[in-house]
């Protein structure tokens, strides 16, 4: 295992039950920092799950969760997303009604600080007006600036989220299926601004697109029943017999 | 689940991003305070005063659930405690109006900080419900605590000499400040809601857990809502409390909760006027209605069925769609 | 030219009082002004009325309209203690006449007494001393209370316990209610385990129906206790049912049946108002409005003081309270009832509800006059 | 099972169409989405829709089911017009619909989202053969219907209409998000369901997928059919419907 | 005699009993409710107004046709379901895809054109109704007296709740309500005829409080308020018990009921306010009510 400076998140013997069904089951994860790292698995392989105890939108049973070797296993969502960890939605999240422009923007605010400025006039947002352009236009949204957030089709809201996800300039992005619902159009752009965000920062994914999988993941876990049970790059994983007949079957290309 | 799916309870409120000029505002507060000014000539100015006082109390409340996605069923604790509190202050420390309102205010937001801490835990119905439990209870507390005067309430409030000097005896003397206090307390709901604050305020109410994701700890934004909610529900009460020279259950029982959704609704929530012209038009109801005896209830029945099923926007919000502007 | 008088008629149109105010008491206010025939007299009368929902924040801002824009000069009536209060610092405020029928709070001519008011009918005083007074004297000396728990009716039990236990009877014990109730047998079985003979109950309205309803039900009066109602109206006998209600003993000051000009008033009443009797609520609107135009007649004006003056200082009389006077807090004196709520079978028809126990003489129906803590009486 | 069974009691039309749309045009609100759809899907066959994102392909099926408010053309279902008819009289012919978003119900648990659906004809699958095919769901039948993971609702979406007796089922994109193993698994059933009798018209990205089921492909752009492929000439139009997908 | 905080045993027994009565009247109105909500999604504030129709009809039965009790208890809910189904068609059917207020709206102004109606036709006093003579008197359980008309109550209410519950959550037909309630299209494609179902459900709703009334109206004072000052706490109960599920407001009623009698003897001014404390702490603790299954 690379030494830990090397590895921005880990998590050990992590584990979530629901009334007595085990989603996830003593997960030893590291993601090193600066990789493309995915998450596949059969449905119901715990992938959502594992992601919802990173972020802290669940609780987990049992496991402690480390990110930049600092203990974040009791922390709320909010405070962990302040720490550079952020993640997008399976279902895709925006503000529907709010602007294109606004959306990212939103975002841009917490460099602001505290924006408990009740008091103030939202004028002083126009100075990050450009700083919102530039990321729209990353990632080709910049002639929807003005439109409503919500009226966007499906994949130009995920090319949304991730801008606004950027926003926050993370150190580490977490993306559940965020080629899920594309048509192979969005899929290949959307692959690609994962590729180009991901140079400075550390991208962990829920991919079941194995081509967007093998094409930019440089590590992957296989999870199984709350399990890992593979891991390794693209090539080692895939021709692993337990990850053949556990999730890509046979007969596939 | 999905943000697009579900269901944003008020449509009116696109109208305040997609139209991205508030220019117009600066001409309807001018027209406003033009009206205000001279509104005591035109009507009956004790009239005009109650008017103001659930136009703030509707716009405070608006801010809650039009901007911040809250709908509070108890927000009649806040008014009610606050105008017991200045009725009190007025009446038996003999404190002047304006401490008295200013000591009612304090105690609606520390009031609504206790409330709001807990309530806002919880979503929709349930936040409602629990609102209304904490208000039940304050309810309970006003019947029952010796100052507060039972059912008879606090009667024959002087209202005293603002500052020391200026006698408020005179309905007219006291129409103006409390119309100034009105606007103020308008102007500062609409800063509120245009304030870098604000837009994290909607993004929470569009998406809470994308703006949770973001870093946002919603919950300190919603209870900082909350607490100005309040706070202004407060001042609304205790101004009422002098100009009325009275506090009584009445402020403080759910009737009265149930009344400012109603004045909200009408007027058209999620709007900066709506509240204020709802207000109106219930209390010009209710004052006029009020000869028409057993039909009263009927006739006021009638209406809401009539507004839930004709005008849903609101009065305002209706406008505000005909001028294709955010009002 | 004469003098014009505006009457405001403000009371409950669709709460607990209106059936025992509401629409009667504008039809007894202008039975009264018939009577009076005021407009060969020179005065014109207009009437207008509302309802102030029984709340005193609605009643104190519609007296204050009507009385800075509509020119009101005296407003009648005003049920529910709170409100009346209410109305009576805005009178007293402005300086017009409030003839106050509806309400039972006998502060309002005790501490809070004003120079602009006549309390015409009953109060709580009143009602505490003739149930009270009469139970201990029939043998009813020990007391349970079942009281609505709001000042209305601690007042009313508080007036009560002093009479019973001045009379030589003892208080038990006592269980307040929220108001207003639904289920008040907890309460009654409570009043029943204390083992008083008599269970006064202190509340009004909806809570008093429910508890006798309930009292019936559980065999309380079958058992021996005697049941006092405190403030009961005839209206409220009505709701109850004779079945229900029978044996129940209870203090008005008027009732339709007393004797032939009180017959002959009634009827007319009820054939002006759906066929109802008057309760003592509307004859007291009718006695009060009339004392007032006899003494505006008398004034020459519609102005307070000297309206004041003048029913202050003439004795009243008419054919519903009979000879009385308005004392210098404002308390207008005349007989009490005390009556029994009469079995089905002795009853002759409809409204044939009282059979009549005792007369408490006006001058020992009320509170003395220094007793009340008025200050506009000189000791 | 005889096949007689399976056939729609008014007679299939004589060229065997068991569904044909003509002229279909479609709105949502005031945007009209639909600009004269004509298909149409003989009796026993597998058909797909295909097309870009926003080509109108879920709207076609959902103004075959009826629950598209707003529509105007022609639907025939076993000779019979379709286009005025609510939702639950479309049902009762025959057709089952599995919506894009699955449409679990979280107030159900699977079980009762299983069998919520009413049977409409005789000769459905039954509760063990749909479990049967998906092994996930049995293990999780007391569980609240949302609380499944993505794919397990799909699965469940696809199951409880198998149930129903239904001849004609509407699939939407049923192996979005799901495990290659599980599109697979689909694939066959699919196939089996076909044996069986079924007709099925099936939304779908997924070319792969589409084409080991499929026998003709309906390409479906900007609210019009623009063109038909048999399965078999598939291969040979390859380019031509990367062209169309935009792939 | 044993005590418990000074109370004989014997009274707190009575005590309870009694507040098992009161629940018995909560747990048919939450029920009511709850089904009403859990499946339509709307908050009915008609629900007081419905009660109170299910008494007056009773009272009507008896004087204009003279129909005794036992009539009413059938009539009268069908009656006032109906009524129901009517306002359900006309009024409510526009508002299911609308948020809750506004269907809260909608029936809070429609309880206040019913109950004014009635105010106007019958006064506010109130009707005299009788205990039906088989159901008259009482029996001694040595520590109290229980009317036999209250032990009717309780059995009357708890059959139909049960039955209720059975009906909702064991059948099919409950479970296309709970379906029909989330997602009325895609039900409505499976080719369940879901605007009659829907219609049904809130006349029978509206029935269950209907039934409550007549089972009121020999105890408790027949007048147009009589359910205005009921439907808050109700509301409480509901919520209490976890707002839709059909178990919960049953098993809440009767234990609030409990609670309240208790309350009655140790604190009586609290009585009306406790039941709003109780539902404050359950909600801090479960979000979603005693029973109810979170969101
Ligand atoms: N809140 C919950 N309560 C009960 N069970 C749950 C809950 N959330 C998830 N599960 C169960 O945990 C298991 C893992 O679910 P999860 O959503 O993590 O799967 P996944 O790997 O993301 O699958 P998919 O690829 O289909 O999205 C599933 O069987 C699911 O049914
Ligand atoms: N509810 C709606 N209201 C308005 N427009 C809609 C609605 N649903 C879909 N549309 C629009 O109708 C058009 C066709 O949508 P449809 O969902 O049928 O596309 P699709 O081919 O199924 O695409 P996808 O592959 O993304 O599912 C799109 O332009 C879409 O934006
Ligand atoms: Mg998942
Ligand atoms: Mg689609």
């Amino acid at each position: 295992m690379a030494p830990s400076d090397d590895v921005i998140l880990r998590t050990s013997g992590l584990r979530k039950e629901f009334k007595g069904f085990v989603a996830v089951d003593g997960v030893d994860l590291a993601v090193r920092r600066g990789s493309v790292h995915a998450l596949i698995g059969p449905n119901g392989a715990g992938k959502t799950t594992c992601f919802n105890l990173l972020t802290k939108f669940l609780k987990p049973t049992a496991g402690t969760i480390t990110y930049n070797s600092r203990d974040i296993t009791g922390m709320r969502p909010a405070e962990i997303a302040r720490l550079g960890l952020v993640r997008s939605f399976q279902i895709s999240a925006v503000f529907p009604h709010l602007t294109v422009l606004e959306n990212v923007r939103v975002a841009l605010q917490r460099r602001r600080g505290g924006s408990y400025d009740f008091w103030r006039s939202e004028r002083v947002l126009a100075r990050l007006d450009d700083d919102a352009t530039d990321l729209l236009e990353a990632v080709g949204l910049a002639a929807y600036r003005n439109g409503t957030a919500g009226e966007l089709p499906y994949g130009r809201k995920r090319a949304l989220e991730i801008a606004t996800t950027l926003a926050l300039g993370p150190e580490m992005m977490l993306l559940d299926e965020p080629t899920a619902g594309m048509g192979a159009e969005d899929v290949e752009r959307t692959a690609q601004l994962i590729r180009r965000v991901s140079a400075d920062r550390t991208v962990l994914m829920v991919e079941h697109n194995l081509s967007v999988v093998s094409t930019l993941s440089d590590r992957i876990t296989v999870l199984a029943r709350g399990q890992v049970l593979a891991e390794g790059d693209y090539d080692t994983v895939s021709a692993d017999p337990r990850v053949l007949e556990a999730y890509i079957g046979t007969g596939h290309a | 689940m999905a943000a697009e799916t579900e269901t944003i309870p008020f449509e009116e409120t696109e109208l305040d991003v997609r139209a991205r000029s508030y220019a117009h505002h600066g001409i309807v507060f001018a027209a406003l305070a033009v009206l205000l000014l001279a509104a005591p000539f035109l009507v009956y100015p004790v009239f005009a005063m109650k008017v103001l006082c659930f136009a703030l109390f509707a716009s405070a409340f608006n801010l809650l659930l039009g901007y911040g996605g809250l709908l509070s069923f108890g927000h009649a604790a806040f008014f009610g405690m606050a105008s017991y509190v200045s009725a009190y202050a007025a009446k038996s420390w003999g404190l002047t109006p304006e401490l008295s309102i200013l000591l009612g205010t304090a105690v609606a937001v520390l009031l609504g900080t206790l409330i709001g801490a807990i309530s806002i835990r919880r979503q929709g119905i349930y936040f409602a419900m629990v609102t209304l439990a904490f208000a039940q209870m304050v309810y309970f507390f006003a019947l029952q605590a010796r100052f507060t005067g039972g059912e008879d309430g606090i009667q024959a409030v002087p209202r005293g000499w603002l500052f020391g000097v200026i006698h408020l005896g005179d309905d007219r003397t006291l129409y103006y400040i409390v119309a100034l206090v009105f606007f103020v307390g308008l102007l500062i709901i609409h800063r509120v809601i245009h304030s870098p604050f604000g837009q994290i305020m909607k993004a929470i109410r569009e998406n809470e857990p994308r703006a949770i994701s973001l870093g946002y700890e919603a919950n300190r934004y919603k209870l900082i809502v909350f607490m100005l909610s309040a706070g202004l529900s407060g001042l609304a009460g205790a101004v009422k409390a002098i100009v009325f020279q009275l506090a009584s259950l009445t402020d403080v029982h759910w009737t009265m909760s149930g009344e400012v959704v109603l004045m909200t609704l009408i007027g058209g929530m999620g709007t900066v006027f709506g509240p204020m012209v709802g207000a109106a038009v219930v209390v010009t109801m209710q004052n006029y209605l009020a000869a028409f005896g057993a039909w009263v209830t009927i006739i006021q029945g009638v209406i809401f069925v009539a507004c839930v099923l004709l005008f849903r926007e609101g009065i305002v919000g209706l406008l505000a769609r005909l001028l294709r502007r955010p009002l | 030219q004469g003098i014009d008088v505006k009457i405001g008629v403000l009371n409950d149109r669709s709460g607990v009082y209106a059936d025992l105010s509401g629409e009667g008491s504008v039809v007894a206010a202008r039975m009264a002004v018939e009577d009076f025939k005021a407009a060969d007299k020179g005065i014109n009368v207009t009437i207008v009325s509302a309802d102030h929902q029984n709340k005193p924040d609605i009643a104190s801002s519609i007296a204050r309209r009507w009385i800075d824009q509509d020119g009101v000069d005296v407003i009648v009536d005003v049920p529910t203690s709170s409100a009346a209060l209410a109305v009576n610092e805005v009178v007293r405020e402005k300086n017009k006449v409030f003839l106050n029928s509806g309400a039972a709070a006998s502060d309002l001519t005790g501490a809070k007494c004003s120079p602009n008011l006549v309390h015409w009918t009953y109060d709580t005083w009143a009602l505490a001393h003739g149930t009270g007074q009469a139970m201990v004297e029939r043998g009813g000396d020990t007391w349970f209370f079942v009281t609505a728990d709001y000042a209305f009716g601690h007042a009313l039990e508080r007036d009560t316990a002093a009479v019973v236990e001045a009379a030589g009877g003892k208080v038990l014990g006592s269980v307040k209610h929220p108001f207003p109730g639904q289920d008040f047998s907890s309460f009654l079985l409570q009043a029943q385990a204390s083992g008083a003979k008599v269970i006064g109950l202190a509340n009004a309205g909806g809570d008093t129906i429910n508890s006798i309803k309930q009292a019936s039900e559980f065999g309380i009066t079958q058992g021996g206790q005697a049941l006092a109602g405190l403030l009961i109206f005839l209206t409220d006998v009505h709701a109850l049912g004779l079945q229900t209600a029978q044996g129940l003993v209870l203090t008005e000051a008027f009732y339709w049946d007393l004797n032939d000009q009180t017959r002959a008033w009634s009827k007319r009443f009820a054939e002006a108002h759906d066929g109802d009797m008057p309760t003592m609520v509307q004859a007291g609107v009718y006695a009060s409005v009339l004392h007032y135009l006899k003494a505006v007649e008398a004034a020459k004006t519609d102005e307070a003081p000297a309206v004041m003056a003048k029913m202050k200082e003439m004795p009243t009389e008419d054919p519903l309270f009979g000879k009385g006077q308005v004392r210098q807090d404002g308390r207008h004196i005349h007989d009490m009832y005390l009556f029994q709520v009469k079995k089905p079978e002795e009853s002759k028809g409809p409204w044939d509800y009282y059979t009549l126990l005792a007369t408490i003489p006006a001058d020992k129906a009320f509170r003395p006059l220094n007793e009340g803590g008025c200050p506009l009486v000189k000791q | 099972m005889p096949e007689a069974a399976l056939l729609p009691e008014a007679g299939a039309e004589a060229a065997g169409a068991l569904l044909a749309v003509e002229a279909l045009h479609g709105w949502y609100g005031e945007s009209h989405v639909l600009h004269g759809i004509a298909l149409d899907v003989r009796q026993g066959e597998v058909a797909t829709l295909i097309g870009r994102n926003g080509a109108g392909k879920t709207t076609t099926l959902k103004a075959i089911i009826g629950i598209l408010e707003k529509r105007s053309g022609s639907i025939r279902y076993g000779g019979r017009e379709t286009i005025g008819l609510p939702s639950r009289t479309i049902a009762r012919m025959g057709i089952g619909y599995c919506p894009e978003e699955r449409g679990i119900f979280s107030s159900l648990d699977v079980e009762e989202n299983l069998l919520l659906p009413p049977v409409v004809k005789p000769g459905g699958l039954t509760v063990a053969e749909v479990l049967e095919l998906f092994p996930n769901l049995a293990e999780r039948l007391r569980s609240q219907g949302t609380k499944l993971s993505g794919g397990e609702q799909q699965m469940l979406a696809i199951g409880r209409i198998l149930r129903t007796g239904a001849r004609l089922l509407l699939l939407d994109e049923p192996t979005e998000g799901l495990a290659p193993v599980i599109v697979q698994q689909i694939g066959r059933t699919v196939r089996r369901l076909k044996a069986l009798g079924f007709t099925v018209v099936l939304v779908e990205q997924n070319l792969h997928f589409a084409a080991e089921v499929a026998d003709r492909h309906w390409v479906v752009e900007q609210g019009r059919v623009v063109d038909m492929v048999p399965n078999e000439d598939l291969e040979r139009n390859r380019d031509k419907l990367h062209a169309y997908l935009g792939v | 005699m044993t005590e418990i905080f000074g109370i004989p045993t014997a009274a707190l027994f009575g005590q309870l009993l009694l507040g098992l009565i009161n629940g018995a009247f909560y747990a048919t109105l939450s029920l009511g409710l709850a089904v009403i909500f859990g499946l339509l999604n709307i908050i009915n504030f008609t629900h007081g107004a419905q009660y109170m129709m299910g008494a007056f009809f009773a009272w009507m039965l008896l004087n204009y046709l003279g129909l005794g009790y036992w009539w009413a208890l059938v009539l009268a809910p069908v009656a006032v379901g109906l009524l129901g189904i009517v306002i359900e068609r006309l009024l409510i059917a526009r508002l299911y895809k609308l948020d809750h207020i506004y269907g809260l709206l909608l029936t809070f102004g429609l309880a206040l054109v019913i109950e004014g109606a009635f105010r106007n036709g019958y006064g506010v006093s109130g009707l005299p109704y009788t205990i039906p003579a088989q159901l008259a008197g009482g029996t001694n359980l040595g520590f109290m007296f229980l009317p036999i008309y209250r032990g009717w109550v309780v059995v009357a209410s708890l059959v139909v709740c049960l039955a209720t519950w059975f009906v909702i959550e064991r059948t099919r037909l409950g479970a296309y309500l709970r379906a029909a309630t989330e997602n009325t299209t895609l039900v409505e494609a499976f080719g369940v005829n879901v605007p009659r179902l829907v219609t049904l459900t809130y006349g029978f709703g509206v029935a269950l409080a209907g039934f409550a009334g007549v089972l009121a109206a020999p105890i408790y004072s027949v007048n147009p308020t009589m359910g205005a000052n009921l439907i808050i706490t109700v509301f409480a109960v509901v919520v209490v018990g976890g707002m839709g599920s059909i178990l919960g407001s049953i098993v809440t009623g009767f234990l609030l009921g409990l609670v309240e009698g208790l309350t009655k003897v140790f604190y009586p001014e609290a009585a009306a306010t406790v039941i709003f404390v109780i539902m404050a702490l359950v909600l801090l603790v479960k979000p979603a009510g005693l029973f109810g299954r979170a969101a």
